[in-house]
């Protein structure tokens, strides 16, 4: 997230897209802080739970129309001229100039220029800026000429009209109409609105347009960058963010660092030539991807071979090992041995049916998790015969954080450390441990290897301190921050760093192997104070009313901003907008970088922003220093558009009423054999229901951590769906009695919760039915509490996948309901 | 909402057989003292069956507590209030008067007989107590009339009660042959038939098993049955006088 | 760690003896023992709630190397000391009798596991490591355009999570995939 | 006595989390429950012996001020009654008020007779079939005897549940009651704070969106043995009826015969 949940508090209204009362309860405290200072709350969701118990409005949308609704309150903001004109004039790319033959779905019936049926891709050529002779994009600042980005967005979203908003998203004219005036009248100089999402907006074949449609309504109100602004990114797993920041995915490498393919990167020099771009932070790639190899590949990793680079692995294609491509290509025969870590696919993943059946077609399968999950365990799924499946099984049990030592990284990008409080028990061991113990008999198999592929490996140390086997973790995460591996002297010979020092700033990170870091973002959780290591992930210094974010309790990444962007809560001269929105500002008295200079960047937060470029420097006004050209991207392409458009989820009830596309162009939907990936036609008659999946408050995720806990796992009676009592009349169903919901891919039995808080809505003028069911549970689970076990509701979902990321589509898909178990 | 104290069967009995100990005891000791010579059998009778009576009626009370050892706490301390504290000394006292009663009851002594009837006197009071607090006790908790399954279970056993009460009569009339002829159809006929049977049986038994909620016409049931309870004391007293 | 010094609210007056009321029994003794603090003697670890992204601060407690309590520490400026459902409920992540604490084995077709010793495991695991990366390791391919490049990519061992686990972890299994060649590396984000 | 302590569970701030019965029950070791079928999220129905906080979901149709469906979240928890009817009732003295005003069970006194049980008239107390005792919230009176606050309290996210001295808190909901009337909840109200109201106030107090009847809660709560001495009168009265006919009728049949 960019912004600090303390900070919510600051808020004037809050939207929650997100259900945050229920899955981030204790962050929500800061909502209800805001909600007593006079802010107002709003929750869009297309179920009311305890979220809109607390909301001061709560809006029902149908599941997968969020582009829909984010782009009526576009239309809204502009067509009321509640924007925030400085803001956008100077702080995004609405000024900026789009190539002329770039048209947008306004034009072409819900396509952008450049889609290609046969493949299914774009184009892109056309999605760029028009530039001057310096190659600076052209801008013009009255934002009037039409093909200013401002011009083509207020014209692509023109025609989000509330009538439409209504139309296709269920929400009533006027009630849209309330919310967006409540929401976007709370913009300017002295008033911020703060945006929560979750798996609610990622969930979908447009997730990654769902987020921008946010982040763009954010940007257009003035609300990144600063107090009570923000886009508030819930994460749902304690280390969810680390594990991303640590790049456990297919697409990178630990610091947000491309991961080569191998027809674009087939050597480093081609590697950061495509990858450095020519402006904002990244220009130092190099540096960072270098000092990664160095702490891969320690002393192998040389100039003259690259730092190891060929020692990495090339991707194929960029359409391959995701999570969703694992199982697909797990049950075609591809994959042969299978490490589960902390991670239950045969509950959590989409079409778990599939995921089941693809681990049947392994030749070894090694879980390693606290509990024995149905994972660990397929083989002996209901149904199942345990001699039919010929996969090995190695379960080797882990560790909770309570036992160990280490670091997690929070939603707020705070890393946190934890202490061992106490010894695991029997043969409990740290994940770590394992993958130590792992790679120290990988490395004796492979001892003596001559063959360049294993040198890489052989080359990389997996010891931390003096016992192999129990990695020391503060030594790891020195590794993570990087040190000097050589000394390091400045310009007039004074040694900066000592051979071996933790380095204090990725700042001084370099490109030629003289420094490490195997995350760079991490670089300066751990720095040499007095010649002791200073672990800044276990700072605990509370908060006060000098410092309402807390500098001194952990240790957030990048070099412990807590609000991102910061730069954009002062104006154009370095001055906050208001006294009442300030964050940081430009003091032009306070000391500067060299003794004969002044001025500073100063105030609650750590610039987010060069410390001591001044607002009338060159780039001193434009905040969003990640970006290449430093402004906030209302225009930004991805693989299906430049602007977030609305389509219909791949299985929806209706047709869509926006355009004639009627699901993402560029969607991935795999074909997997067998019939294991059955979709339903537009408006089947046979699945009419829309069904979106949730979590509960009581449970987390898919139950391994909740359902094996009496304490949690008591708290709800059993595995249900809920449905609104028009259905449950509809149907002949009481509250209470057994259903069965259908998917194409399979059903699930579960308890029927009839409740006021699901109501159908009227799409087009017709009723449409929407259904919700929380996907906690598994056949595992306490056996004195018959209804902590329970069918999975994944086995319902599809495999498809959005074209940027390949998340699956669980917030919206289709289903039927039958009384009785059937 | 307030709850019932899951009282079960043991309990039942306990109120029951307290109450036909109090009621033997004090039909005794009015027998003993005011009754003639042929009223001398009815007294040691009940005397002899109060003790027994009281006796079981400590043991279940004993038994049912969730830890029948502390039984002793009870005695150290006493609420005049607090029905619940009263009882358990009165089971503890009138214990004790019904052993000496008894005791006095097997000896012809008429110093013996002098005391034990000033004794009775005294004792009356407390199996009067006995017999009539578990009704204070259970009209004084938060429970409203009707709610609560195991307040339920109480109020069944209340109905199954007024069943065996028919049931005993009807036994009780056909043993008696001839000489229930007064009780069913002379003099007091009509008030054994209407009120006994009628008011004071079929009607509350016909409300209870309405189902009824309304607390009012679950007081008027309980009203009847406690005018039932004195017609019944009445007819049997007089129509075996007349 | 010592008890965190936020955690105390101090009422004025407390004392440790109770009054009754009325009974004349004498509570001191059972008022003492109903008003020892299990948590007084033992030692407090500073934890971090290992469910949601909130990353509330904990106090874990322990006596003997048990875990006896887990409560919030009001000093995280984020959370100031409250726990949700399950951040209250943590200590049954440790002390569970579900909870396996043997390392496991399931031979092909079997129908139930075996105990195994940790040492046995770790070896076994590596040669599946080793031998499954020994057949299907692609050193080289060919590119787009019909060019044979190294890709040292391993595609038939498949990695999944964890979200779950400490960055220190996350980074070596990074590092281990990575330095291995396995491109099929994945966790909870992509879900 | 020292400065009474209290709760102050404002509903208005419940998400309905449930972090206090969790904490409660980890703090209090009170294991494991069978949950009931309640219709909704609420697990479980009743207070019993392994639940003495209880998060009560209630779905209100047209409740909220703008008239969309409320759905009202309260954390419910012993009222340790100023007037409590559970130490009235409690023939052994095991029940007990502390110095700071609280109402406690002595586990090793109760004898399991349950008569404390009938006598809430909030239904909290419960039997524990294991211990043979009656079970109810303390108010954590170990961690308030060392100055730490209930775990409910510590551990509830949005502070609906707040602890302090009586006194002060009392103070503060006034203020909260007339703050959410302005907002529009115009059922919005104390329940058991006023200690001259029912049950000489409770210890823990509440602040309802709507009536306390909606909640479970009764209008207005009496002492059960507040009938004590009508009922005694009443029996004693019949007592003496029936003793008089039955000592007319010995009379009667004394005259008969020979006094023996």
């Amino acid at each position: 997230m960019t912004t600090n949940l303390i900070d919510m508090q600051n808020s004037d209204v809050i939207m929650a897209t997100s259900n945050m009362a229920e899955n981030h309860p204790v962050g929500f405290q800061w909502v209800m802080k805001a909600k007593e200072r006079g802010a107002k709350l709003i929750h869009v969701d297309p179920r009311y739970t305890r979220t809109s118990a607390a909301a001061d409005i709560h809006l029902p949308l149908r599941s997968g129309t969020n582009i829909a609704f984010f782009g009526g309150l576009i239309n809204y903001a502009i067509a009321k001229n509640l924007y925030f004109r400085d803001y956008v004039v100077h702080y995004t790319n609405a000024s900026f100039l789009i190539d002329p033959a770039f048209k947008t779905p306004t034009d072409l019936d819900g396509l952008f220029t450049g889609y290609d049926p046969a493949k299914k891709v774009y184009d892109r050529s056309s999605w760029k800026y028009q530039v001057d002779g310096e190659g600076n994009p052209r801008r013009d600042n009255t934002l009037k000429d039409p093909q200013t980005v401002f011009q083509l967005l207020k014209r692509h979203y023109s025609r989000y009209t509330p009538d439409m908003i209504e139309k296709v998203c269920g929400i009533p004219k006027a009630k849209f109409e309330e919310v967006a005036q409540l929401y976007c009248s709370n913009s300017g100089p002295e008033k911020t609105g703060a945006i929560t999402y979750a798996l609610n907006l990622t969930q979908h074949t447009n997730g990654v347009e769902n987020i921008r449609s946010l982040c763009m309504l954010q940007l257009l109100l003035g609300n990144v960058g600063r107090p009570g602004g923000g886009v508030v990114a819930l994460r749902g797993h304690a280390n969810v963010q680390g594990a991303t920041d640590l790049e456990l995915l297919y697409h990178e490498l630990p610091g947000y660092l491309p991961m080569p393919l191998r027809d674009q990167h087939p050597d480093l020099k081609t590697y950061l030539e495509r990858e450095t771009p020519k402006g904002g932070f990244w220009v130092n790639r190099p540096k960072f991807m270098v000092s990664l190899l160095k702490a891969f590949y320690g002393d192998a990793a040389t100039k003259d071979n690259d730092f190891g680079y060929q020692w990495l692995p090339k991707r194929a294609s960029a359409d391959a090992y995701s999570h969703q491509h694992m199982f697909v290509d797990m049950y075609e025969g591809k994959i042969k041995g299978f490490l589960a870590d902390g991670q239950n696919p045969a509950v959590g993943g989409p079409n778990a049916k599939l995921t089941r059946a693809a681990m049947a077609k392994l030749d070894w399968l090694l879980v390693v998790d606290i509990f024995l999950t149905e994972t660990a365990e397929f083989w002996k799924a209901p149904g199942i015969n345990a001699q039919d499946i010929k996969t090995e099984v190695f379960f080797l049990p882990a560790a909770p954080a309570a036992e160990k030592d280490g670091s997690l990284t929070n939603t707020m990008r705070l890393i946190q450390w934890h202490d061992k409080a106490v010894t695991p028990p029997g043969d409990v061991h740290s994940d770590a441990d394992f993958f130590c113990s792992l790679a120290h008999r990988l490395q004796k198999l492979y001892a003596g290897s001559k063959k360049d592929r294993d040198k890489g490996f052989l080359a990389a140390n997996f010891t931390y301190g003096a016992k192999p086997d129990e990695p020391e973790m503060v030594e790891v995460l020195k590794e993570i921050n990087g040190v000097a591996t050589e000394d390091i002297t400045d310009k007039d010979g004074k040694l900066v760093y000592r051979k071996g020092q933790p380095l204090n700033s990725f700042a001084h990170l370099t490109d030629d192997g003289k420094t490490t870091s195997g995350c760079w973002i991490y670089t300066g959780v751990t720095v040499e104070v007095d010649g002791k290591l200073v672990n800044k992930a276990a700072g605990r210094k509370p908060a006060d009313d000098k410092d309402y974010l807390a500098h001194g309790w952990g240790f957030a990444w990048p070099a412990n901003r807590r609000i991102l962007y910061n730069r954009a809560a002062a104006d154009l001269r370095g001055k906050p907008w208001s006294e009442k929105k300030k964050l940081i500002w430009w003091d032009a008295n306070a000391p500067g970088q060299k003794p004969e200079d002044k001025g500073k960047w100063v105030g609650l937060d750590v610039p987010d922003f060069n410390a001591f470029l001044a607002p009338d420097a060159k780039n001193g006004d434009k905040p969003f220093i990640m970006r290449t050209d430093l402004v906030g991207g209302f225009f930004g392409p991805l693989n299906d558009g430049p602007f977030p458009e609305h389509y219909e989820p791949v299985e929806s009830p209706t047709k869509n009423l926006l355009s004639k596309t009627q699901i993402n162009p560029v969607v991935k939907i795999w074909k997997v054999p067998d019939q294991k990936n059955e979709l339903a036609p537009v408006g089947s008659p046979d699945y009419p229901y829309v069904i979106t999946t949730y979590r509960l408050t009581e449970h987390h995720l898919s139950g391994v951590m909740s359902r094996y806990l009496p304490m949690l796992a008591e708290l709800h009676h059993s595995h249900f769906a809920e449905i609104s009592h028009e259905l449950a009349r509809e149907l002949g169903i009481e509250n209470g009695e057994k259903i069965t919901v259908l998917s194409p891919r399979g059903k699930v039995h579960v308890t029927a919760m009839v409740t006021h808080r699901i109501k159908p809505f009227t799409i087009n003028g017709k009723t449409v039915h929407q259904i919700g069911v929380p996907w906690h549970w598994g056949w595992k689970g306490v056996d004195e509490l018959p209804g902590s076990r329970g069918d999975i509701t994944n086995d319902l979902s599809a495999t498809v996948g959005d074209p940027n990321v390949y998340i699956q589509e669980t917030k919206a898909f289709v289903c039927n309901v039958k009384k009785g178990v059937v | 909402m307030p709850k019932p104290p899951h009282w079960e069967l043991m309990i039942v009995w306990y109120f029951f057989l307290g109450g036909i100990a109090g009621g033997a005891y004090f039909t005794a000791a009015i027998a003993d003292n005011f009754g003639g010579a042929r009223d001398r059998g009815v007294a040691r009778a009940g005397y002899l069956l109060s003790l027994p009576l009281v006796a079981v009626c400590g043991l279940l009370l004993i038994a049912d507590l969730g830890v029948p050892t502390r039984f002793l706490n009870m005695m150290r301390t006493l609420k005049v209030w607090d029905p619940m504290s009263i009882g358990a000394w009165i089971v503890g006292v009138f214990g004790l008067f019904t052993f000496v009663s008894s005791a006095l009851s097997l000896s012809s002594s008429p110093s013996h007989a002098a005391l034990r009837r000033k004794i009775g006197l005294v004792g009356i009071f407390f199996g009067f107590f006995l017999a009539s607090y578990t009704g204070v006790l259970l009209s004084n908790s938060a429970m409203p009339f009707s709610a609560g399954e195991g307040w339920g279970k109480l109020k069944h056993a209340d109905r199954y009660s007024m069943l065996v009460e028919l049931l005993l009569l009807a036994a009780l009339i056909a043993a008696l042959g001839a000489a229930a002829r007064p009780l069913v159809s002379g003099h007091f006929a009509t008030l054994f038939w209407g009120g006994l049977i009628g008011l004071g049986l079929l009607l509350p038994l016909a409300l209870d098993l309405l189902g009824t909620r309304a607390r009012a016409l679950g007081a008027l049931a309980a009203a009847l049955v406690l005018i039932g309870g004195f017609v019944l004391r009445y007819v049997v007293l007089m129509s075996v006088q007349a | 760690m010592s008890l965190s010094r936020r955690d105390f609210l101090k009422f004025s007056g407390a004392t440790a003896a109770g009054v009754a009321a009325g009974t004349g029994i004498d509570l001191a003794p059972v008022e003492a023992a109903a008003t020892s603090l299990k948590i007084k003697e033992a030692k407090a670890f500073a934890g971090v709630c290992p469910y949601c992204a909130v990353g509330c601060g904990q106090l874990i407690y322990t006596r003997d190397n048990k875990i006896i309590d887990i409560e919030g520490n009001p000093d995280t400026p984020h959370t100031l000391g409250r726990l949700c459902p399950k951040g209250a409920a943590t200590i049954q992540l440790s002390n569970n009798p579900l909870r396996p604490t043997r390392a496991l084995y399931r031979a092909p077709g079997s129908d139930k596991w075996e105990e195994k010793p940790i040492e046995w495991m770790y070896e076994q695991i590596a040669g599946r490591y080793h031998d499954t990366r020994e057949k299907y390791f692609i050193e080289k391919e060919k590119d787009k355009d019909g060019k044979e490049v190294t890709v040292n990519r391993l595609e038939a061992i498949a990695s999944l999570g964890s979200a779950c686990i400490d960055n220190e972890e996350c980074y070596l299994l990074s590092k281990l995939n990575r330095t291995l060649g396995i491109v099929y590396h994945e966790h909870q984000a992509r879900v | 006595m020292v400065r009474t302590l209290a709760m102050f569970t404002d509903t208005s701030l419940c998400i309905g989390c449930r972090a206090c019965q969790v904490a409660c029950k980890q703090w209090n070791e009170l294991g494991l429950e069978v949950p009931e079928w309640t219709g909704g999220y609420q697990n479980h129905a009743h207070f019993t012996d392994k639940t003495y906080r209880l998060v009560r979901f209630i779905e209100e149709p047209g409740g909220k001020p703008n008239g969309d469906l409320a759905w009202l979240l309260m954390s419910d928890v012993c009222k340790h009654c100023a007037e409590a009817g559970c130490l009235d009732a409690c023939p052994t003295g095991a029940i007990y008020r502390t110095e700071y005003g609280t109402v406690n069970i002595n586990q090793d006194v109760c004898n399991g007779c349950r008569y404390c049980v009938s006598s809430c008239p909030f239904g909290v107390v419960s039997f524990n079939e294991s211990t043979g005792t009656a079970k109810k919230c303390t108010f954590c009176n170990d961690r308030i005897h060392n100055g730490l606050g209930p775990a409910c309290a510590k551990a509830c996210p949005t502070e609906s549940i707040q602890f302090g001295f009586r006194d002060e808190l009392v103070g503060k909901a006034a203020k909260r009651v007339e703050k959410l009337k302005a907002m529009g909840f115009k059922d919005a109200q104390l329940y058991g704070a006023d200690a001259k109201g029912f049950l000489g106030g409770l210890n823990a107090f509440f602040l309802l969106l709507a009536k306390p009847s909606t909640y479970d809660l009764p209008d207005n709560p009496r002492l059960p043995q507040r009938n004590v001495m009508v009922d005694s009168l009443l029996s004693i009265g019949s007592a003496l009826v029936v003793g008089l006919g039955v000592l007319l009728s010995f009379r009667e049949r004394g005259k008969g015969g020979p006094h023996a």
